[in-house]
């Protein structure tokens, strides 16, 4: 704590540049990741409508988004534009919404609040890692307009189609463009989390040990440390590609490819290699993807749940077990990709093992709501969705573990159904939940509860709708990106059951305005807060609703760990971490 | 509302199962209403010998994870039921957890997954890594492939090995998408690509296998039924990916045969292979 | 140890001039083991014996650096902790990488034999395997 | 993670702290050790490429450093340079603990100076890569995997457009000089009309204008004509050496390699072009063996020819008109054919002379080479050491920013991060060094 003194000097020369738009305190930053990544989670679903229309109705005119979307098109989804649909939908909703929103803005906003520090360890640096942001942004989104079409390589950007210019003609420079800015991506998600991952070891209030911080913080810093062990790599290859499509190295290609009709660059280089180094990263990505919205799910199903969570330690353990096989089952994105299928087996076995960390979470959130006094408020709502959807996107990623059902089901819709149940299903709700809980905090006001349960309502609804139906649709053998499958006796009959999907879907994407309306109003006109409205033991709750800058306006000291509901020794339900015992000296953690 | 939120928890278990024994027992409640589902919404039929340990697999699987799936989510749906602040007046269970418990839910699914890990290694290993033998000259050797399947934007390219058996040789037969295979016969297939990756996927017989241009690889299958079926392209690999289809025809060997000959024939005559286009 | 003395955090030095001109004969004495190996063709035509050996030398080469340069020697246990998970992950990364090695030429396609290079005593293409090099001739002309 | 306690206050006074989380190193420290860890992950990417992709060619085609001309010495070199500036910036940061600044800042710029003179030393090397073509380019790399067709065409386009280049340089030098002629005469005539005192007003004025045109022209065609006049010495002596080139070594090769029936002469044709053009130490012998062999055919056909030119020239008794046009017809084809010859072994004498190949000797020629394996070679090369050269160019920024600071005590953590920052760096080209230039 011992920049407050420094902080007021500067605080007072700041102007409304500083103070707003280049801003170094993290709880701007934090607010300038919500808003920007609310505002491409709106991009990236109606994306994915385009991808639900073309899957319904192929080839036909899509109605009023269509001409504003694709006015090129005439309303209507060519092949090479669908292709750049599914690409941009998965780019823009796992690198511009799920990471940033999950890392960038709770990450930002919660991490100094909740471990009692008056900011990151280095806030220029974060400052930086939010502006990294909008090269990305820029470069992601000219990459979409690019004649003829965007980026079309699919998010996985698998060579030789991405590396060599001929082998996608409609990508041209825009799969260039795409690479530049997922290098930047890279860029500012290193810098976030190395300066995570200090702020959390160094800049922790007295008393706060690593086990007295709250869920939320151990997923940050898990994912923190799977983002800076993981991005490198695929920095590293996204550089690679980057020379094979613009200096001919042909790191990805193999020797003399006869790719539409013309010779490629003399190559040597090996397609399979960009897999491993791709999914090196990419696999604990998808841990980025939730460990933090496990931890946040956490908090809010204690906090409503009225009752100390059940296993805080094997809670930890089992996200730290996580984060360390998650290092180590890359290869099952590759069982059938010509991988050594020695290899396969190997993966195997460590990706059965990855769901037994899963599984001790799921049975601790289930053990805190026992014996509980629920308060059914929207946000709990939504964590108690993300538990009941993680269940069955947890159990469906065995499915596509066990190597010989993989082989059936790789590239079908069961695996869009299994990513989406957890991606969606999962963090998205555990988002939603999270910004109705710590909204208050955040604008000093709360949102509409009403509004907030029909929105969870609906969205509850039409997910399932929309995603559980892919299931089937896997079963089938229904492959992905395929943009008219219905040409294949196999797959025709589907359509009507696309056609229920895409109804829903569009209904789910319709719920949002309720949740975008509560939203913009409750920033203006919800009814004021005090400082911790729903009684929460976690240290932000003590700070000023928002805080100013420095967060607290009193040195926090912890004295217990922040899921003390209902202890006996506390005269009401909950027990603040910074409330000192009765009586006793201060409780000073033993020192080793 | 409350506890009745609980409800909405209850449906997911409900409905989950409900969907999945509909398309298992393949009937559709809404069988001719707004959405007319046809029927067919399951594991398409297993033409392949070796098919049966995947769907086997399959299904061990989806009753392992249904039982779970049920339990976990009946358990989330009593506990809302039952534990609302509004009605349960019972003070709350002060306990920060049970190492018990976490023992034994940790070992109890350990056990299940390794169980699963190991029990399908066999399968892996016949579809992946024991290619067919076949007895030449007293000798047990490899199995040679009757047929090179090359991917190509946007099409399968088929080179028969013909009479000798070797695929490489005057009398080869090339064709385009039209794949015909011998029934109730061993057969190897070798695949390549000629530009990028390609996935070669035949829904039927439950084969998939990644093709990776400058990597030769091989596939094997006994098809059973004779009938025409899908070649489905499982990876993406541009623009045409949709359009990448062909066509496989299963029929009795000496059918087979037969086309075999009748196609060479037809390209003796005509004079061109369909690789002399490029 | 206390946080009195942030900038200079022990008082008593831990290395002495001595001790890193020590360290830098060291590297220097190591740098020619490797070089001298490297160049010494009676090892290297066993390629393999020079590659371990010059990897053991840039290893010792490395702790050299990581201990007296990089001050791990004199640190608390916290090094453990930066260090290691990065080093077991890069090496568990690169491990993952080797089976797929062999793929490149074991695997390889016969077309594909046609076009990559060949060692120079084997210039009548006899590297590739046998088994249809009339096809691959075929291939080849036809492109 | 370590915690521990200490006794009295915080140093800033505000409360009295008995217990202090976090590590007890300061937070730059920390920032940095874990940067050094994603550092880490990043170049194991990279050399895990190398190695899949080295150890993934086909084996024994990985070119030695010979045949790339990369100089052992000079990677020996540069890491005694790398250890010496480690050496120094670890003083440094030892100079400023003590709160000697001079000698800190002294030692600084002698890292400094040390990591200049590396980058020196790679441009050095690059330059040569560069010189020798050996880097990847789009569409295709100068480098070819083997002597086939595709790279003795490659060969034969290259030096075609070298000749048509100089021909139409040439031709447009010839045309300028005869358009200046042209309106030269044409200005004399205009002059006339613009003399005559008798000339019509308008024309005169029309002749004054064209006149003006005229000058402007020739003033144009002059500037055109200098730069063309100025090289055409050159191109005369590149065309004296790219039209024998073309006739004698890549057009024969071709047909050589597309009409030879003996497969030892098809291949070697080619091999042989390869060789003339950038010679591979490990190709020497076998080359020579083709070198001979092609030698000794080219004998046995010239002994052929020249029998059978004897035969034709010798006058026959019987007069045939049809006979004696198929006669002279043939021995026009012979004595071609011995002069073909003739030429392939004289642009081959002159070419063997050439201790390191046509490209190296005229770097203009710019020829396609042959170097197995080359392409993933220069690949992984530029690759590796471009960001390791990334790396060194941050730490010198880093040092110059700090170097106008004082060194003191109060600074000495800024030295040690950036001292950390700059020993990765050396870590890294430890184990470059002997990948690259020795394995």
């Amino acid at each position: 704590m011992s920049g407050q003194g420094e902080m007021t000097v500067w605080e007072k020369s700041m102007s409304f540049v500083s103070t707003y738009v280049f801003s170094r305190d993290h709880k701007i930053i934090g607010l300038q990741f919500l808003f920007s990544t609310l505002l491409w989670f709106l991009v990236g679903g109606l994306l994915a409508l385009g991808i639900r229309w073309q899957l319904a109705w192929p080839w036909s005119n899509m109605p009023v988004i269509g001409p504003m979307l694709f006015s090129a098109e005439g309303g209507q989804i060519s092949p090479e534009f669908y292709t750049t649909l599914f690409t941009m939908h998965a780019t823009v909703m796992i690198f511009f919404v799920i990471i940033p929103i999950l890392a960038g803005a709770f990450g930002n906003y919660l991490i100094p609040l909740m471990i009692g520090a008056d900011d990151m360890a280095f806030p220029t640096l974060n400052m930086l890692s939010y502006w990294l942001m909008w090269p990305a942004f820029l470069l992601i989104g000219a990459s979409f307009f690019t004649a003829p079409y965007g980026a079309g390589g699919g998010w996985t950007s698998y060579p030789p189609l991405s590396a060599m210019v001929e082998a996608a003609p409609g990508s041209m420079s825009a799969q260039t463009l795409w690479l530049l800015g997922i290098t930047f991506v890279g860029f500012s998600s290193m810098m976030g989390s190395v300066n995570y991952m200090t702020t959390i070891i160094q800049m922790r209030a007295p008393g706060m040990t690593m086990f007295r911080l709250p869920m939320t913080i151990w997923g940050m810093f898990i994912t923190a440390i799977l983002q800076a062990f993981a991005l490198p790599v695929l920095t590293a290859a996204g550089v690679m590609q980057l020379t094979d499509r613009m200096f001919g190295t042909g790191f990805f290609i193999p020797e003399n490819l006869v790719v539409n009709n013309s010779v490629a660059a003399s190559g040597g280089g090996q397609p399979l290699l960009w897999q491993h180094l791709f999914w090196f990263y990419s696999h604990p990505a998808v841990y980025i993807m939730i460990l933090p919205a496990m931890g946040m799910v956490s908090d809010m199903i204690a906090c409503f749940a009225r009752k100390p969570l059940f296993g805080y330690k094997p809670m930890v353990y089992s996200i730290s077990g996580i984060a360390g096989l998650g290092f180590i089952v890359w290869g099952h994105h590759m069982f059938v990709s010509g991988m050594n299928p020695v290899l396969g087996m190997t993966f195997m076995v460590s990706t059965m093992m990855i769901a037994l960390p899963s599984a001790v979470k799921t049975f601790n959130w289930l053990g805190t709501i026992w014996g509980s006094q629920i308060r059914f408020t929207t946000p709990m709502l939504f964590s108690l969705s993300f538990v009941a959807m993680f269940i069955i996107g947890g159990l469906s990623g065995i499915f596509m573990a066990a190597t010989p059902v993989d082989i059936f089901i790789h590239d079908t819709y069961f695996i869009v159904a299994h990513f989406h149940y957890v991606l969606f299903a999962g963090t998205a709700m555990a988002v939603f939940g999270a910004i109705y809980f710590w909204f208050p905090k955040m604008f000093g006001r709360m949102m509409n509860e009403t509004l907030g349960k029909i929105h969870f309502f609906l969205t509850f609804i039409f997910l399932n709708g929309t995603f559980y139906t892919m299931h089937i649709l896997g079963a089938v053998g229904f492959p992905r990106r395929l943009a008219d499958p219905y040409d294949y006796p196999t797959f025709a009959h589907l359509q009507p059951l696309n056609e229920f999907m895409t109804v829903c879907a569009i209904l789910m994407v319709a719920s949002q305005v309720f949740f975008a309306f509560n939203f913009i109003y409750s920033i203006f006109f919800g009814p004021a807060v005090g400082r911790n409205p729903w009684r929460c033991n976690g240290l932000e709750w003590t700070a000023p609703s928002p805080p100013g800058h420095g967060n607290f306006d009193f040195q926090p000291i912890v004295y217990r760990g922040p899921y003390e509901y209902g202890s006996p020794e506390a005269d009401e339900d909950y027990y603040p971490q910074t409330e000192a015992p009765p009586k006793e000296a201060p409780v000073v953690a033993p020192a080793h | 509302m409350g506890r009745y939120w609980s409800m909405l928890f209850l449906l997911i278990p409900i409905l989950g199962v409900l969907t999945f024994v509909c398309a298992i027992a393949d009937i559709w409640p809404m069988n001719g209403g707004a959405f007319a589902f046809p029927r067919n919404h399951w594991l398409p039929e297993n033409i392949n010998d070796h098919g049966h340990v995947i769907d086997s697999l399959f299904t061990f699987i989806l009753y392992l994870t249904g039982v779970i799936f049920i339990g976990t989510s009946s358990a989330l749906f009593w506990f809302m039921w039952k534990y609302d602040a509004d009605r349960n007046t019972q003070p709350i269970r002060y306990t920060h957890g049970s190492h018990n418990l976490e023992i034994i839910w940790s070992i109890l699914p350990a056990a299940a997954l390794l169980f699963i890990a190991i029990y399908q290694m066999n399968a892996w290993a016949d579809a992946k890594l024991r290619r067919p033998t076949e007895v030449v000259a007293n000798r047990e050797v490899l199995q040679k492939p009757f047929v090179r399947v090359t991917g190509r934007q946007f099409e399968w390219r088929l080179r028969y090995a013909g009479e000798d058996g070797e695929i490489g040789t005057r009398d080869d037969v090339h064709l385009v998408n039209d794949l015909h295979v011998p029934l109730d016969k061993e057969v190897v297939i070798q695949i390549e690509s000629e530009d990028v990756l390609h996935s070669f996927f035949l829904p039927n017989l439950r084969v998939k296998q990644d093709v990776v241009p400058g990597m030769t690889q091989f596939t094997w299958f006994r098809a059973n039924k004779a009938g025409v079926y899908d070649i489905v392209c499982a990876e993406l690999c541009g623009w045409g990916h949709y359009k990448m289809r062909g066509r496989m025809t299963v029929e009795p060997e000496d059918q087979f045969k037969q086309w075999l000959a009748q196609k060479f024939e037809e390209q003796e005559k005509s004079g061109t292979t369909p690789d002399s286009g490029e | 140890m206390t946080d009195h003395h942030d900038s200079a955090h022990d008082e008593q030095s831990h290395g002495s001039t001595g001790k890193f001109l020590t360290v830098f004969v060291g590297l220097l004495f190591l740098t020619a083991i490797s070089f001298t190996v490297g160049n010494n063709e009676a090892i290297m035509s066993t390629p393999a014996i020079g590659w371990t050996i010059m990897m053991a030398v840039s290893c010792a080469k490395a702790m050299l650096v990581m201990l007296f340069f990089m001050h791990l020697k004199w640190e608390a246990n916290w090094k453990y902790v930066l260090t290691i998970p990065a080093s077991i992950m890069s090496i568990f990364l690169l491990l993952m990488l080797f089976p797929d090695i062999k793929n490149r030429t074991e695997n390889y396609s016969n077309t594909r034999w046609l076009h990559a290079a060949t060692p120079a005593t084997d210039a009548h293409g006899g590297h590739s395997p046998a088994a249809e090099p009339a096809a691959a001739q075929e291939d080849a002309t036809g492109h | 993670m370590s915690e521990h306690t200490h006794g009295s206050h915080d140093h800033h006074g505000h409360i009295e702290l008995e217990y202090q989380p976090g590590l007890p190193i300061n937070n730059g420290k920390v920032i940095l050790w874990l940067f050094l860890s994603t550092e880490i992950m990043f170049f194991a990417g990279l050399i895990g490429t190398f190695i899949v992709l080295r150890y993934g060619a086909p084996a024994g085609t990985w070119p030695t450093p010979h045949d790339v001309h990369l100089k052992e010495y000079l990677g020996a070199i540069n890491t005694f340079i790398l250890i010496c500036s480690s050496v120094s910036i670890v003083l440094a940061f030892e100079a400023a603990k003590a709160n000697k600044s001079s000698q800190a800042r002294w030692l600084m710029i002698v890292t400094f100076v040390l990591g200049c003179f590396f980058l020196g030393i790679k441009m050095y090397e690059y330059g040569q890569k560069f010189e020798h073509g050996i880097y990847p380019k789009k569409p295709h790399s100068m480098i070819y995997e083997k002597a086939d067709l595709n790279y003795a065409s490659a060969v034969r386009k290259r030096l075609a457009t070298i000749v048509n280049d100089i021909n139409a340089a040439d031709a447009q030098q010839a045309g300028l000089a005869q358009e200046k002629a042209t309106l030269a005469t044409e200005t004399e005539t205009l002059n006339g009309v613009v003399e005559n005192s008798s000339s019509d007003p308008q024309e005169v004025a029309d002749a004054k204008t064209r006149l003006r045109e005229i000058r402007q022209r020739v003033s144009e065609i002059e500037s055109e004509e200098s730069a063309l006049i100025a090289g055409a010495e050159e191109r005369a002596k590149h065309k004296e050496i790219a039209e024998p080139l073309l006739n004698h070594l890549a057009r024969w090769t071709e047909v050589a390699a597309a009409t030879q029936t003996d497969p030892n002469l098809r291949v070697g044709a080619i091999e042989i072009l390869a060789y003339q053009i950038y010679p591979l130490h490990r190709d020497h012998d076998q080359v020579h063996l083709f070198l001979e062999e092609e030698a000794a055919a080219r004998e046995a056909e010239k002994r052929e020819l020249t029998d059978l030119v004897e035969l034709l020239k010798t006058p026959v008794a019987e007069k045939d008109d049809v006979a004696e046009a198929q006669r002279a017809e043939q021995l026009a084809a012979a004595e071609a054919r011995l002069a073909q010859i003739a030429g392939r072994e004289q642009t081959l004498a002159a070419v063997n002379s050439l201790e390191h190949g046509l490209n190296d000797e005229h770097h203009w020629l710019m020829l396609p080479i042959k170097i197995p394996s080359g392409n993933m070679w220069a690949s992984t090369y530029f690759l590796l050491t471009g960001f390791h050269a990334i790396h060194v160019i941050v730490g010198l920024i880093v040092f110059a920013c700090i170097l106008p600071l004082k060194l003191d005590r109060s600074r000495a953590n800024m030295l040690e991060n950036t001292g950390l920052y700059w020993h990765f760096v050396d870590l890294v080209w430890i184990f470059l060094f002997p990948m690259l230039y020795l394995f």
